[in-house]
């Protein structure tokens, strides 16, 4: 377990010290200085004062040393187009919208995902196995911010039956949060089905039904079990795409979230922004997956025990 | 339903199982198989029936038909199974689950993938207990313990919290035993129960069993491929190819005088280590059958020495040889050669 | 098999000594060795010209790991391999190439060993593709698959298209192609039906005496290898544990695990299977990667004694030809 | 215990009524063996290449998913004839009009032809899928099949540098490499090839590692083959079909992720427009005129959905024990 431990946490910091890094020499390897727009308008004076006060005229490793000592701190630097903002306040102001929002799909396209996939996988063949196969292969195929588009046009402007703008009640969250699921519960359902109907063929559930167990006891207890635990790997890839999901669907919203404050970030080619916020983001994600790793070894039993070969 | 038929209803002589006609077919991307084709036996009480032949014969099918464990591609397409006198092939799922698990056990041939690996291996031995018999789960647990002592797991208190996965093949064949027998069935199933083992584990299992069956005086039916695993453990045996019975009687009958030229050969093709002296195999030639396209006659034809011009054309009817010993072979048949039924009995 | 017999005397065709081979199963995370499985751990046999030499014993025993060590598919941590007087265990891959026309191999499962993306004649003469002209491989396939009952109708056919029986005598063919003077067979039969089992092992003893080959036969099958071996090797947790002539060892087993393991053998005669009396071995064979200190077998062995856990035996010569592994008093078989 | 066989026939059986048809003394004559008829296989030979084509056939939403994958490519390469319209010329009196006779499509805000700009923009986003699966099956392929082969520490270390990257969310790395390269076409494909070929080379990695271990390998060996030769007519071969089927189910990622960009303002950039500038463009006047966001999200999402058809038709066909 502790050697387990140890593991997780040196490939966590390996991670997050390579995104650092790549993301630094990506961020370095940008022709010219990160104040030339500035520069157009307050001329080179001001340009130099920045670059000095920013440190930018450093030989390029004390810069990289600063900047992971000041990541190591936690300090993600500051805005270019708004001088006066760290990015580090932004982020704190931005985040809990987001994550409000990025919890509640991934809580939301789970519970469906699965419920739907095991539901096409009992029926397989049936009429209920097809209408979730045409709603899994219209999530799969459409983009998230056309569904958000139609959401607003027919929901919010149409039947005027959700607000389409900000956060402030409960009900603004809705159109946000189901075109934000819509591609994962699909993804999640077609999964949990081809899990389902693989766990189905075991030959330990031959031998819970030759126990004489009931179908409900034998689907519930014996198959769901087992079928989960492919579903749960890809918890990690899900929030994810959430992750990335969201950008587009706040900025469509306008939710005063991460994700809106990123395309912004990127549509002003504000570059110490974007590497924060990616550098954020990430950091999020190995965490996550962290998290995912811990849980994958609750749920299956084998994984907690020394895994001897394969 | 925990009501149902229990053992002192059954007389001595009745049978526990009879099959009548017993027809199962795959309907696979590639045609329809016939994997059983008009299979009728019996089984007695206290008594061992093997069933042998080799992969694809039907013998694992037959069994998962008549407790209808069958993938979803097969189906019944016909006969009766009566079971402690009931004819359950017209019970619906509920009916059949109160006799699965419960009135009959299974052991499968695969131990390590026959248990679920989320699940302790005490709460796979009580949840059907439980079900079955109406008893409190902390009853059940005390019995559970009791059984796993039974099969032979040191430590079995202990041992009941561990999953499968912490435990060796034969450790988890042993518990697949205690899973089978813990609720007192009339009748023990074991498809192939010591072919994923070695050697060593092997004799432990058997005599398991063995002793368990003795103690709990079950009857057993044992799927094998093994003629040494039948001629240790069986006291009738039916042979079966190409997903029909071709030859039955009691182990004597089988061993030392088969009538039919497929239990002949399959005896001539395995040696005999306590044999004085060093023997050549006779192997059948030729393939196994494929059920897609089976003769119209008897299945062996293609590969039999004997065969006559009726034998792919018709199928032969099962001719009593001695009390309880039939062969499904043309050359039982009155009108058959004397000469060649002759050379036939000396194989071996 | 009278020509092949009158050449023992000689020099053994192959002499492996001391063969150690280890697997590292887990590192790590900088790649350090934490886990070792012992597969093979010192063994030593002789095989003479002619002669089938049988390897039996349980999964996870080592019996396939020395066979393909023997071959050098796998590389030896230490020992040596005499093949006819060469050292084979320091050989490079390119200097090993020609003693692999004289070494051959047949493998267990007829399913995973041939390629299904080749046809029959491209499996067959596979090791000899860049000696010979289209037209001479095909020639030397169509022989091959004759000498395997099979036929030309067969050549440009796919494996999947086969029955286990026919793709096992197809991998045979390979191996026959090759022109060797031995071929070592792991559990060539294991993975076949009982019907195709005596068409394989017949097929086999029958090519030995046309073409007097030397066999090493590699299985679990105890029946099967007292039927076409000369001698046996039993093994044990990647120790060779005892050695004789096939008809001795079977008639007089000196080790206390070849007992064991020939009293659990099945045997196809009711009266002689319930006459038997079975040595019933307590527990599992231990993991290859936690080898107990002392006789590997001590924790499973019915006479074990103090010394088994402290010393591990010698193996000795108990009786003229025959070989054993235990601290039991030697000539007295328990 | 056995007691002695005695089979008791009644003589008077011999003289009963034959009940079969044909004579009984004709059909109880030996027929004999043929040991040549026991070999023989009745079926006709067949490849695997042409077994999983048979297969596919069988599957008809494979092969309207293979169907549509064509016709879609061919409008990519010869859609230009299709219409009369320069995709990129603005008639600003015929803005913003509805589908009809002379505009298929409708037109956009600057009155270009919406017809035309859907099929040049089919072209743009399956150019950059096409390309970009290219460059990144090239390099995951040949950095699995090495990483595989060489094995030991060279392995470790290679798949552990996948490791980590994989551990990286590929979408903001696309936005960041973009940001560096600046956004275009060339760019977005180099970003996607970047990304793209983590995940092939571990899955190849893994298909070729299982098949190393396989007996017909260990077979080449023994043979006497080269491991540079195995690797050339065995491994790559079989693991041909899992990377035909990786490669058609990265295509409709690419075009899905090539939307995404240009949605927030990486994408291709004018005067070339893909299908997800267009939607994207659209959206802002989705309002008032839907038909413009209409047609270029179902270009998308038809194309994404005729790859999966295929790529989940190929991956029976290939390879039915392969799982998801």
């Amino acid at each position: 377990m502790l050697r387990m431990t140890i593991r997780i946490v040196v490939s966590t910091v390996l991670t997050l010290w390579t995104i650092a890094t790549i993301t630094f020499v990506l961020m370095h390897s940008i022709p010219g200085s990160p104040f030339t727009r500035i520069d157009d308008e307050f001329g080179p004076m001001i340009q130099a004062m920045m670059e000095e006060r920013y440190g930018l005229n450093d030989p390029l490793h004390v810069q990289y040393g600063r900047y992971l000592a000041n990541l190591v701190r936690g300090d993600l630097g500051f805005s270019l187009t708004r001088p006066g903002l760290r990015a580090n306040a932004i982020i704190a102001r931005t985040f809990p919208p987001s994550a409000r929002l990025g919890l509640m799909a991934i809580a939301l396209s789970f519970t469906t995902g699965i419920l739907l996939g095991v539901t096409a996988a009992v029926n397989q063949g049936k009429m209920a196995d097809k209408i979730a196969l045409f709603f899994a292969t219209l999530g799969i195929t459409t983009p998230n911010f056309v569904f958000a588009t139609l959401f607003i046009y027919v929901f919010g402007v149409h039947l005027r039956w959700f607000p389409v703008m900000g956060i402030d009640t409960p009900a603004h969250y809705v159109l946000p949060l189901v075109a934000l699921s819509i591609g994962t519960v699909a993804f999640v359902s077609r999964l949990t089905r081809s899990s389902v109907l693989d766990v189905i063929r075991q030959d330990f559930i031959r031998t819970a039904r030759a126990k004489g167990l009931t179908r409900q006891s034998v689907l519930y207890k014996h198959v769901l079990r087992n079928a989960i635990i492919p579903v749960i790997t890809v918890l990690g890839p899900v929030l994810a795409t959430t992750l990335t999901g969201s950008f587009v669907i706040e900025s469509i919203f306008a939710i005063p979230g991460l994700g809106n404050q990123l395309v912004n970030a990127v549509s002003n080619r504000d570059y110490t922004m974007i590497m924060a916020m990616t550098l954020f983001f990430s950091f999020i994600l190995v965490l996550g997956n962290m998290l995912v790793d811990i849980l994958y070894s609750v749920v299956d039993p084998r994984i907690t025990l020394h895994n001897t070969n394969k | 339903m925990s009501a149902a038929p229990h053992q002192t209803a059954v007389s001595p002589r009745s049978e526990i199982l009879r099959v009548e006609n017993l027809q199962t077919e795959f309907h696979t991307s590639a045609g329809v198989v016939r994997a059983v084709r008009d299979v009728s036996f019996s089984v007695f009480p206290g008594e061992t029936l093997g069933i042998v032949g080799e992969s694809g014969c039907g013998k694992s099918v037959t069994m998962a038909s008549i407790l209808r464990l069958l993938p979803d591609t097969g189906r019944v397409v016909g006969g009766s199974v009566f079971f402690n006198g009931a004819d359950i092939s017209k019970y619906n799922d509920v009916r059949m689950e109160a006799i699965r698990g419960n009135l009959v056990g299974m052991i499968f041939q695969d131990p390590m993938t026959s248990l679920n690996p989320v699940y302790s291996v005490g709460e796979q031995l009580i949840e059907h207990l439980v079900k079955h018999k109406g008893i409190t789960r902390k009853a059940a647990r005390v019995k559970a313990v009791d059984m796993l002592a039974m099969v032979g797991i040191d430590n079995p208190s202990e041992r009941l919290k561990s999953f499968p996965h912490q435990f060796s093949g034969g450790m988890r064949q042993r518990v697949m035993v205690a899973i089978a027998l813990i609720t007192d069935p009339l009748l023990l199933i074991a498809d192939e129960p010591t072919t994923a083992l070695d050697v060593t584990i092997q004799a432990q299992i058997l005599e398991l069993m063995k002793r368990l069956k003795a103690e709990l005086e079950t009857a057993a039916i044992l799927i094998t491929h093994d003629l040494g695993v039948v001629a240790d453990t069986c006291d009738r045996v039916l042979v079966m190819y190409g997903g029909k019975i071709v030859e039955q009687g009691r182990v004597g009958d089988i061993f030392y005088r088969p009538q039919h030229p497929y239990t002949q050969g399959l005896l001539g093709s395995v040696p005999n280590p306590k044999a004085p002296v060093r023997e050549r195999l006779v192997p059948i030639p030729g393939q196994p059958p494929d059920l897609l396209s089976p003769p119209k006659g008897c299945p062996f034809v293609p590969r039999c020495r004997y065969a006559m011009a009726v034998c792919s054309d018709h199928m032969p009817d099962s001719y009593p040889v001695a009390d309880g010993h039939k062969s499904a072979c043309w050359l039982q048949h009155p009108r058959a050669p004397r000469a060649d039924r002759a050379a036939a009995g000396v194989t071996r | 098999m009278n020509d092949s017999t009158a050449t023992t005397a000689a020099a053994p065709l192959l002499e492996v000594r001391d063969l150690v081979k280890h697997f590292v199963v887990k590192r790590s995370f900088v790649g350090r060795p934490l886990t070792t499985l012992r597969a093979v751990d010192g063994v030593s046999f002789t095989v003479n010209r002619g002669e089938t030499l049988g390897i039996v014993g349980e999964s996870g025993c080592g019996k396939t790991t020395v066979g393909r060590t023997v071959i050098r598919l796998y590389e030896p941590n230490s020992g040596s391999i005499v093949y006819d007087g060469t050292d084979l265990a320091p050989l490079t891959f390119e200097q090993m190439r020609p003693f692999r026309r004289r070494l051959q191999m047949i493998f267990q499962d007829p399913y995973a060993s041939l390629n299904p993306r080749m046809t029959v004649t491209d499996i067959i003469t596979e090791g000899v593709r860049d000696e010979l002209r289209p037209a001479d491989r095909k020639d030397l396939a169509k022989r091959m698959l004759e000498t395997v009952g099979l036929n030309d109708d067969h050549a440009n056919r796919y494996p999947h298209e086969f029955s286990g029986g026919q793709r096992q005598r197809i991998g045979i063919a390979r191996a026959l192609a090759m022109e060797p003077d031995m071929i070592i067979c792991d559990e060539p039969i294991s993975a076949l039906d009982v019907s195709i089992q005596a068409q394989v092992v017949n097929m086999l003893e029958e090519l030995q005496q046309k073409l007097g080959l030397t066999l090493v036969f590699i299985a679990h099958d105890l029946s099967m290898v007292k039927h076409i071996s000369s001698r046996i090797a039993v093994m044990y947790l990647g120790r060779i544990v005892e050695t004789g002539s096939s008809y001795e060892l079977f008639a007089r087993p000196y080790h206390p695990y070849t007992k064991a393991l020939l009293s659990a053998m099945p045997i196809p005669d009711p009266d002689v299977a319930r006459a038997n009396r079975r040595i019933i071995l307590k527990g599992d064979v231990p993991s290859p990667t936690r080898v107990p200190s002392g006789c590997r077998f001590r924790t499973r062995c019915p006479y074990a004694m103090k010394v088994c856990s402290e010393q591990e035996p010698e193996f000795r010569e108990v009786a003229p030809g025959r070989f054993s592994a235990c601290h039991l008093e030697d000539g007295a078989p328990v | 215990m056995y007691e002695p066989d005695s089979p008791t026939i009644d003589p008077a059986a011999q003289t009963d009524d034959w009940p079969l048809p044909g004579d009984p003394t004709i059909l109880f004559l030996p027929m004999g063996t043929d040991v040549a008829m026991l070999e023989r296989i009745d079926r006709e030979s067949m490849s695997f290449w042409q077994d999983s084509w048979r297969r596919l056939r069988k599957n008809k939403l494979a092969l309207t998913g293979g169907v549509f994958v064509i016709l879609f490519t061919l409008i990519a390469i010869f859609g230009p004839m299709l219409t009369r319209y320069n995709p990129n010329s603005q008639q600003l009196r015929l803005t913003n009009q509805g589908p009809s006779a002379t505009h298929w499509f409708g037109t956009d805000q600057f009155g270009r032809d919406l017809f035309t700009r859907v099929v040049y923009g089919i072209r743009i986003s399956l150019i950059v899928a096409y390309v970009s699966t290219v460059f990144s099956v090239a390099i995951g392929v040949t950095y699995g099949t090495v990483s595989a082969v060489l094995g030991g520490q060279v392995d470790n270390v290679m798949m552990r540098i996948v490791d980590i990257m994989m551990g990286i969310p590929s979408l903001l790395y696309l936005i960041l490499l973009i940001v560096v390269l600046g956004p275009g076409l060339w760019s977005i494909i180099a970003a996607f090839a970047l990304t793209g070929w983590l995940g092939m080379a571990r899955m190849v990695r893994a298909e070729v590692l299982s098949l190393k271990n396989r007996e017909f390998v260990l077979a080449s060996r023994a043979l006497g083959t080269r491991m540079r030769t195995i690797a050339a007519r065995h491994l790559v071969p079989n693991a041909l079909g899992t990377i035909i089927v990786l490669a058609t189910l990265s295509i409709p990622g690419a075009i899905f992720a090539e939307a995404f960009l240009s949605y927030i303002g990486l994408g291709i950039t004018a005067p070339q427009a893909s299908l997800g500038v267009l939607a994207s463009d659209a959206s802002d006047t989705f309002m008032t005129f839907p038909h413009q966001l209409l047609f270029p999200a179902l270009a998308i999402s038809l194309i994404i959905l005729f790859f999966n058809f295929l790529g989940d038709g190929l991956r029976d066909a290939l390879d039915p024990k392969m799982k998801k």
